[in-house]
């Protein structure tokens, strides 16, 4: 057992240098990765704690989240090439 | 000591009146705007946390004394859907303002004023 | 017939403006009828409620979906509410029938929805029982509210919606704290139950937690320096909505101001609060004269003087007195008459003549006499001339005042009416006594409207005993705290 | 603890340092492009590490069932579909808007093809017309 | 492919999209199930002409062991990209050459031409920066002495050689 | 149908009925029924009047009106509607439109109203009805002086309304006698502090003072009076104004004590009277000097107008019950002397259409009885005997001497002077001398208004010749004996006055002056271009006649004072106000909303202080 | 610059004061009043298991109602402010074939997401919002890959307003059956579902809610891409 502190930890710290990726830019797009990596972690962190507190449901939440983190980020990205 | 989530709540709110205060984009104050309510509703659920029990669907086990209060999470679900109302309505404000001033600065937007 | 058919006071204006996507075929002209109909037909409604409320003398409880309060949101239609829905709707039924001839901007059935559902927002804010209901329809009517002042599409109707919303939103935000801290510490939501609990709340939170709401709800109820957007909104805004702005919309704000305040009389800080915003309500009174006086655009200074009464009526509602509250709610329906009037008269007078600047007012006298007459009977009663409605809630007020004990406030508030005296004798003589012009035809509809309400300024002027003893059992129903918690039939929740 | 918490576990741990990874690729590495060419596959890989290991973990404690491992093969092919697409989609705005490619970079042959075809790979104007 | 019937395209969508339900839900409870295929059939009524052109062929049985050969395989390789990425990252030089490479593919489906890019922008230090027709340009973390040529057919030949061709055997038979 | 009611009403109906029905001959004699029923009903309740006071209450509004005729009320009732029967008669002549008889006509009820009050709602709302009335009519024909007048009238109503307010909120009551109680017991309770007391004071003088036109609240007043129908203005300045003096009295009858007892005394004389007599006697001396000064005779008598209520403020100011007469009777003899004043000016304009001195002269032959009856003004406001204004005149200076106060006594006299010296010049610059060629188809003025001047010129001689009258009905109101004597004869302890005798007396003076001017010789005719002086023609740069900058050299004396205007003060304050307005709404109403952003995190920012702190 | 040290030194004041208010509600305390009781009831009086469901649509439906008016008030508004006789689309880049393609495939699958997630709102966390949310992603997705793409918005408006209509007349069909508006007479008079609870045929009428509202979300959020993305053509 591991421990649920050692994921938590690793997360936080990816989540920390991806804020500091969308502070720093310095592009727009820049930004926008940075901002999809997080919903990726995001992601993966909604299904860790769906175990966690053994709900799950939770789960759907994680889905929810995903998708409309995805279609956020496509919005952005087509709206930066101008495919709007 | 304050709890982190408060301080997270407060400080949203903070840092969202403080892109209305300085901001002079007004499409950056509409996102404080935002921030601002957001930190609104994350101070809601703290509000209703309490600690050591999980969400108010009483399935998998959850008792009505393990789940926490339902009533925040519902006026929170209520409020985002408010806040997405109006940042939808100040967005196509702005695009008109955009359309007839040519600007998004706060201080050339200004024709009615005294 | 059963109370609960109250409900259909929310339901109807709902279910029209749900229905209107379906009859876009019945064309502008259709949907504009269709709009007078409803606001007619809730007009019979509320009619009925008035009747009923005031004739048992019982206020009624509707609760919805069943549930007993507070487990359920009731809605309490007492002495104030059943008044005032009944203005609210007579009100959007003038204008619905004004909007028939003024309102040209497209696309019609958007605005349609939009009028019915800042009735219906103003509506429930009025009725409600339920704090975080209260938000809600208080967002209704913000958002909607937000889109008609940009309805007419110009840069300077954007500009003003844009300001309303920041400031609104900054508003809501803040109500929305206290609603959360007043939560957290008490456990409902239930205005009746906060009322009941309110003593036994943790001092701080008390205070900070009604400080928040007051700030929130005094950006709607324009109390200076919170009501910056408010001109720039009254004046850019449809004349007609203009008109449901001055006469219903910022009442809805005074009145959820004043039913929460008295609600939480058992907090500590209470007075403090009172006295916070009787100084907030003098200066709205003497700033918003001051900026009245030398406007060139007749609707503007219209605003201004309708801020300056509002600020009259959060003044009387803060004395923290029975008389205060009576005086308030009485100059409330007076300045609904009375605003209505002159919103409706210089909209008119606007799109007729191509704008609200003063210059179009010359000789209007002998242009649109009718209308002339009309504005005339309205400015002379929100000076406060005797034997016009206004003057009695006026002098209501400052009694009131003087007996709390805040004759500084009423001082200022007299030395501020001064100068409205001035700026609408300046109006008054424009109509009459400056320029020229060739005799235009008036609209029958709208004339009567005009007239009517002219009327009514004059019957409540020379005949106030009946108003003012509504005000008095509407006033009553706010102040008398102990009452409204009895009339609610809460049950027991929790330990 | 058995086969199935002792592999979710290690499926999880695998996943988050890919998620350290990737945020460090983002940090270290030049220019957007390349942020990009570290970030992308780690975050999906981490993702897939965590989710399939929730999933397979569930399994092997009491609460866990089948369920548990559907629902996060939904999520993770879910990701494994769109997260490509995503950094497709994002690489490319950053290319349309004109972010230049880093000064170490070798070779552009889409900016040639571009150049060859004639425009500049833009929709022809009326390209928004039913 | 147009000549594909509407019914043979409309029932793969429902059965995809019962598949999916029945994943999401997790359940055999008769409700959900029954609910499930309801829903199935209603929302592929809406959907089924974008969501396919080859029907019911999708589901042929070879295509179906192809794709179940294709998983390891492609899992394996995105772990290969990751371990890749993972040296770039941690190594203290930093080592990349990056450049954007031309391709070709011979896949002629959309589908196939989707999971081409995205099975690229998911291993070994690559990116699908565009699609146009059978070309792909592909951002590279670390381009080849050989691709570096002014031949514009032996560039593609090598960039394909290493980019796409490792998947398109796979993919030439999924989807065609 | 209640009889206070009719007089109180009928006024404003046949006013409402005038105009709306606008025609030439009904709107007239609706108008003259309307304004004569208040005099007739008065007459017939005298009897019962004098006996007991006849009351009346009405419910309006969730508050009582109270209405009642005592003596004093019967009183000033009675001055108005003479004056007010005068003026319709009057209007009949001058006025051509239904707009006039309605608004002058609802200020003849409100000025009734006012004065048959018995609490201060109904006294507020006839007041407000009054002034708007009376602005009404000055607005007609003159925005800037109707502001003017407006302004100071919304400022004083609602002084009276802030007064009002308090004495409701300490008192409990809206009526006088409550209040006049709960004042006389509130000495000893002590709830009204001395501040607030002469804040009370402060704001019921404002108010009253506006109307009375008191220095320095007076500046509406030249403006107002002359800017409208002189037949109204007969009214305005005659009985209307009378309204702010009847308010000094309200302040006595129901604050005296109280003042009394807060404010003590000064120089063995109570302290707030001091203050009325003080703002009396300014106004005397500062309104007679500007009245000479005038050049047009609207003007002139507007400024005649203000000294003389000024004298009755001042015989109020004195405090004692010869005081009270005097100033009673004053208003009497104001009231009919000015009136007639204006019926006579009104009657000039009319037949000239000329306003100022230059333009006129020699108009006695050809408006004769116009001119007599402006003699008889004339003689009565120079405090001439036997006229009704010596009577007042002399009973004022009685008292102000019995009262050791000899500076005001001084300004009586000054005022007395300065007055004379006015009223000679109209006599001289309208009626004699050298009457201008484009005047000499002038006629004699229409016989309403003869009929409105004849109205109002019998009391004059009646009450000079038997002042006893007055004083009679006048002990009635202060319920003594005040002034002492006969029919004919005034006793006071310092003096005795013989109306009779010295009426006697000028009659036989005047029978031989008319004598020896019927015989002796005639003066010769010499036109206005014969004009010489030393052989030299009149140079334009010191052109002094009678009709011309005839006091210039008093004007060039007093430069240094007349540099000061409260005219120009009160407007630089409205320029420098209405400035402020803009610099306010510029400044807080700036347009950008990140301000106003800023303004709610300021008022968070004082919650929160007042939270933390 | 100075403006801004303002602003901080406001803020962190205010910051504080609202931290002292909040210092008097405890974190993670156990204050409930009202929510107990919910907590308690709420399986039995409204079939739900997820209590902040129950509450949504149910003890607090009439919150909700109003919410759906704000969001339908929003969709009328940004269609009125932006709405002109003539609009189209004015992209200037064609989404690649890897996004078109991504977006059919995953159009369905969204849309079914989207139903499954308001279907189960009474058992699960979601209900009408997220799930009308979700198949408004479904129609972003294709706006996003098709430049010339369309939303059929005569008919969505249409639908939004019916099943609108429908809402308020659900709330009717209670006022009428069980004498209060918006009473759950599928669950309370009817009686249907009792015995499922936890399964997906219960919770009264809070499914019929959710659908409605997700349909309505759906619809709404669609129509406020299409007018926000949409551009005015000026000829
Ligand atoms: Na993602
Ligand atoms: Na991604």
């Amino acid at each position: 057992m591991i421990g649920i502190n050692v994921y938590l930890i690793l997360i936080a710290i990816a989540t920390l240098l991806s804020t500091y990726r969308v502070f720093r830019g310095p592009t727009a797009v820049d930004r926008l990765v940075a901002v999809d990596i997080m919903t990726t972690i995001t992601t993966g962190l909604m299904v860790l704690f769906a175990l966690y507190y053994r709900r799950m449901i939770f789960l759907d939440v994680a889905l929810v989240y995903a998708l409309l983190a995805f279609g956020g980020v496509i919005a952005f990205a087509r709206y930066m090439e101008g495919g709007l | 000591m304050i709890s982190v989530y408060y301080f997270g709540a407060i400080s949203l709110i903070l840092i969202g009146l403080y892109a209305v205060l300085v901001k002079k984009n007004v499409l950056k104050m509409l996102i404080g705007l935002s921030i601002m309510e957001t930190g609104v509703n994350l101070l809601l659920v703290s509000i209703g946390y309490i600690s050591g029990r999980s969400a108010p669907i009483l399935s998998e086990g959850i008792g009505p004394n393990q789940a926490v209060d339902p009533i925040p999470q519902a006026l929170v679900l209520t409020a985002i859907v408010i806040g997405v109302a109006t940042t939808a309505m100040a967005l196509s404000v702005a695009i008109i303002l955009y359309g007839k001033y040519g600007t998004l600065n706060v201080e050339e937007i200004r024709r009615l004023r005294g | 017939m059963n109370g609960q058919y109250a409900s259909l006071l929310i339901a109807l204006p709902l279910l029209s403006a749900f229905f209107v996507p379906l009859i876009k075929g019945l064309g502008e002209r259709g949907i504009k009828y269709y709009l007078a109909v409803i606001t007619a037909l809730q007009t019979g409604i509320a009619a009925w409620v008035f009747q009923q409320v005031y004739s048992t003398g019982k206020p009624i409880i509707v609760m919805a979906g069943g549930w007993k309060p507070p487990v359920g949101i009731n809605l309490y239609i007492g002495h104030f509410a059943a008044l005032f829905v009944l203005i609210v709707a007579v009100v959007s039924f003038f204008t619905a029938v004004f909007s028939i001839w003024s309102m040209k901007v497209q696309p019609i059935d958007k605005y349609a929805m939009l009028f019915l559902l800042l009735m219906l927002g103003a509506t429930g804010m009025i009725a409600t029982g339920d704090i975080f209901n209260l938000f809600v329809f208080m967002e209704i009517t913000a958002i909607s509210a937000y889109a008609l002042t940009a309805y007419n599409k110009t840069g300077e109707a954007a500009e003003a919606s844009l300001k309303y919303m920041i400031l609104g939103g900054i508003g809501s935000s803040f109500f929305l704290i206290g609603v959360a801290l007043i939560y957290g510490s008490l456990g409902t939501l239930n205005m009746a139950q906060i009322a009941q609990l309110a003593g036994n709340m943790n001092p701080t939170v008390a205070q900070v937690g009604l400080a928040l709401i007051v700030f929130g709800l005094a950006v709607e109820a324009e109390l200076f320096p919170l009501n910056a957007w408010a001109p720039d909104a009254y004046q850019a805004a449809p004349h007609a909505i203009t008109v449901m702005f001055s006469a219903f919309v910022v009442k809805a704000g005074l009145y959820a101001t004043a039913r929460l305040l008295y609600l939480m009389q058992a907090v500590g800080s209470w007075h403090d609060v009172l006295k916070l915003l009787v100084a907030m309500a003098t200066l709205t009174v003497v700033v918003a004269e001051f900026a009245a006086l030398r406007q060139k655009d007749v609707k503007r200074m219209i605003a201004y003087s309708s801020i300056s009464q509002v600020g009259m009526i959060a003044f009387a509602l803060a004395l923290g007195s029975q008389a205060g509250v009576d005086a308030g709610v009485f100059h409330m329906v007076n300045h609904a008459v009375v605003k209505a009037l002159l919103f409706l008269g210089v909209g008119y007078v606007g799109i007729k003549l191509g704008g609200t600047a003063m210059e179009n007012f010359q000789g209007l006298g002998k242009r649109m006499p009718l209308t002339a007459f009309a504005l005339t009977i309205g400015s002379l009663a929100a000076v406060g001339i005797p034997l016009f409605n206004i003057f009695w809630s006026k002098v209501r007020i400052l009694i009131a005042g003087v007996e709390a004990g805040y004759t500084w406030g009423v001082a200022l508030i007299l030395g501020a009416s001064v100068v409205e005296a001035v700026y609408y004798l300046r109006f008054i003589h424009a109509m009459w006594f400056a320029g020229e012009g060739e005799r235009m035809r008036e609209g029958l509809a709208i004339s009567l409207i005009l007239l009517l309400l002219a009327a009514l300024v004059i019957v409540i002027g020379i005949y106030p005993d009946y108003i003012w003893s509504l005000a008095q059992k509407a006033g009553s129903d706010i102040f008398n705290v102990g009452q409204y918690i009895k009339n609610v039939p809460l049950m027991e929740v929790g330990a | 603890m058995n086969a199935f918490t002792v592999l979710g576990e290690l499926l999880v741990l695998l996943g988050t340092f890919f998620y350290f990874l990737s945020t460090l690729g983002l940090i270290r590495m030049p220019d957007v492009y390349n942020r990009m060419q570290t970030s992308t596959k780690s975050a999906t890989l981490g993702s897939l590490g965590v989710i399939a290991g929730v999933g397979i973990w569930a399994l092997g404690t009491d609460f866990g069932s089948a369920a548990w491992l559907t629902k996060t093969m939904a999520i993770a092919l879910f990701l494994l579909m769109t997260n490509p697409i995503s950094a497709h989609a994002l690489i490319r705005a950053a290319y349309k808007r004109g972010i230049p490619l880093w000064h170490g970079s070798v070779v552009d042959k889409y900016a040639e093809y571009l150049e060859k075809s004639g425009g500049d790979g833009e929709t022809p104007e009326g390209g928004g017309e039913e | 492919m147009g000549e594909v019937s509407k019914a043979s395209r409309y029932l793969y969508t429902v059965i995809i999209l019962f598949l999916i339900w029945l994943m999401l839900t997790a359940s055999l409870d008769p409700q959900e199930v029954g609910f499930g295929l309801l829903l199935s059939l209603i929302v592929a009524a809406f959907t089924y002409e974008i969501f396919t052109t080859g029907g019911l062929s999708n589901l042929h049985p070879r295509r179906i062991a192809y794709m179940l050969a294709y998983l390891p395989y492609f899992l394996w390789a995105m772990i290969m990209a990751n371990i890749d990425v993972a040296y770039r990252v941690l190594h203290p030089a930093r080592p990349i050459r990056p450049g954007i490479v031309h391709c070709k593919t011979v896949l002629k489906s959309d589908v196939g031409k989707l999971s081409l890019a995205n099975s690229i922008t998911l291993t070994p230090g690559t990116i699908t920066l565009d699609v146009d027709d059978d070309n792909y340009f592909i951002h590279w973390i670390w381009v080849p002495d050989e691709a570096l040529t002014g031949d514009e057919e032996e560039h593609v030949k090598v960039a394909s050689e290493n980019i796409t061709r490792p998947f398109e055997k796979f993919l030439k038979v999924i989807f065609g | 149908m209640n009889e206070i009611l009719i007089i109180l009403f009928t006024p404003l109906l046949a006013g409402v009925l005038a105009w709306a029905f606008d025609f030439r001959g009904v709107r007239e004699v609706i108008g003259l029924i309307g304004a004569a029923v208040p005099l007739a009903y008065l007459v017939k309740l005298y009897p019962a009047v004098i006996e007991k006071p006849v009351d009346y209450a009405l419910t309006v509004g969730g508050f009582t009106l109270q209405f009642q005729l005592g003596t004093m009320s019967w009183y000033f009732a009675a001055v108005a509607s003479l004056v007010g029967l005068a003026m319709a008669f009057g209007l009949v002549a001058t006025s051509r439109s239904g707009y006039d008889w309605l608004f002058a006509l609802m200020s003849f009820t409100g000025v009734l109203g006012v004065f048959l009050s018995q609490d201060f709602i109904g006294f507020f709302l006839l007041w407000e009805l009054m002034t708007f009335a009376s602005f009404m009519m000055v607005l007609k024909r003159n925005r800037h002086e109707s502001l003017k007048y407006f302004v100071l009238s919304v400022i004083g109503a609602y002084a009276m309304l802030l007064a009002i307010g308090i004495l409701y909120a300490r008192t409990g009551a809206l009526d006088f006698e409550t209040i006049r109680q709960a004042l006389i017991i509130d000495v000893s309770l002590g709830t009204i502090g001395k501040g607030e007391t002469i804040l009370l004071f402060t704001l019921f003088l404002t108010a009253f003072g506006v109307k009375a036109g008191a220095v320095p609240l007076h500046v509406w007043a030249p403006g107002a009076y002359s800017e409208t129908d002189q037949s109204y203005t007969a009214f305005f300045s005659g009985a209307l104004s009378k309204a702010g003096v009847y308010g000094i009295l309200l302040i006595y009858m129901l604050m005296g004590y109280k003042l009394y007892a807060e404010l003590g005394t000064f120089h063995g004389h109570l302290t707030f009277a001091y203050v009325i007599a003080w703002i009396g006697a300014i106004t005397v001396v500062v309104a007679s000097f500007l009245a000479v000064l005038q050049e047009d005779i609207r003007k002139l008598f507007a400024y005649s107008s203000v000294g003389q209520v000024g004298y009755i403020l001042l015989a109020f100011g004195v405090g004692s019950p010869l005081g009270f007469a005097g100033g009673l009777f004053h208003v009497l003899s104001h009231a009919i002397f000015k009136g007639l004043f204006w019926l006579v000016t009104a009657a000039i304009i009319l037949q000239t259409g000329r306003t100022r001195f230059r333009d006129m002269g020699g108009l006695a032959e050809k408006m004769p009885f116009t001119f007599a009856m402006g003699l008889i003004a004339v003689l009565s406001l120079a405090g001439i005997p036997p006229m009704a204004g010596f009577a007042s005149k002399w009973l004022i200076y009685e008292a102000a001497i019995q009262a050791h106060m000899p500076l005001v006594a001084g300004a009586i006299f000054l005022g007395s002077g300065l007055a004379f010296a006015y009223v000679v010049r109209f006599l001289y610059g309208v009626w004699f001398g050298q009457r201008p060629s484009e005047l000499e188809d002038v006629k004699e003025a229409p016989l309403p208004l003869l009929l409105a001047m004849t109205i109002l010129a019998i009391p004059n001689l009646v009450f000079g010749v038997a002042p006893g009258v007055v004083t009679g009905y006048i002990n009635r109101i202060l319920m003594g004996d005040v002034v002492g004597g006969d029919y004919y004869r005034l006793v006071t302890q310092t003096g005795t006055y013989n109306a009779l005798l010295v009426s006697t007396a000028l009659v036989i003076g005047l029978a031989i002056a008319g004598l020896v001017y019927l015989y002796g010789a005639k003066a010769r005719r010499v036109p206005v271009t014969d004009t010489y002086q030393s052989g030299n023609p009149v140079t334009e740069e010191f052109n002094l006649s009678i009709r011309r900058n005839f006091y210039r050299p008093l004007a060039e004396a007093l430069e240094f004072w007349l540099r000061y205007s409260w005219d120009r003060f009160y407007e630089r304050l409205a320029k420098l106000s209405e400035d402020f307005a803009d610099a306010l709404r510029q400044a807080f109403y700036n347009g950008n909303v990140q301000s106003y952003s800023w303004y709610l995190a300021i008022v968070l920012l004082i919650l929160a202080l007042w939270g933390v702190l | 610059m100075l403006k801004r040290l303002l602003a901080i030194t406001t803020l962190i004041i205010i910051g504080y004061w609202l931290a002292q208010g909040l210092a008097g509600v405890p974190f993670g305390q156990d204050r409930m009043l009202v929510g107990k009781y919910y907590l308690e009831h709420v399986v039995e009086q409204t079939g739900a298991v997820n209590a902040v469901t129950a509450v949504v649509v149910n003890y607090r439906g009439f919150d909700t109602l109003g919410e759906v008016t704000v969001l339908f008030i929003a969709s009328t508004g940004v269609g009125a402010l932006l709405w002109s006789r003539k609009k189209r689309r004015t992209a200037r880049t064609e989404g690649s074939i890897v996004l078109t393609t991504g977006t059919r495939l995953l159009a369905p699958f969204v849309m079914l997401f989207g139903v499954y997630i308001f279907i189960h709102g009474h058992l699960t966390p979601g209900g009408g919002f997220p799930g009308g949310a979700t198949i408004a992603t479904a129609f972003l997705l294709l706006y996003m890959a098709f430049v010339t793409y369309e939303i059929p918005h005569r008919a969505f408006e249409k639908i939004e307003g019916a099943v609108g209509m429908t809402y308020v007349i659900v709330g009717l069909i209670g006022l009428a059956i069980g004498g209060y508006f918006l009473y759950d007479w599928i669950w309370q008079t009817w009686g249907w579902g009792h015995d499922n609870i936890g399964r997906l045929f219960s919770g009264g009428f809070i499914p019929i809610i959710y659908t409605i509202i997700g349909i309505k979300v759906g619809t709404e959020l669609s129509g406020i891409i299409d007018n926000m993305i949409k551009e005015e053509v000026s000829k």
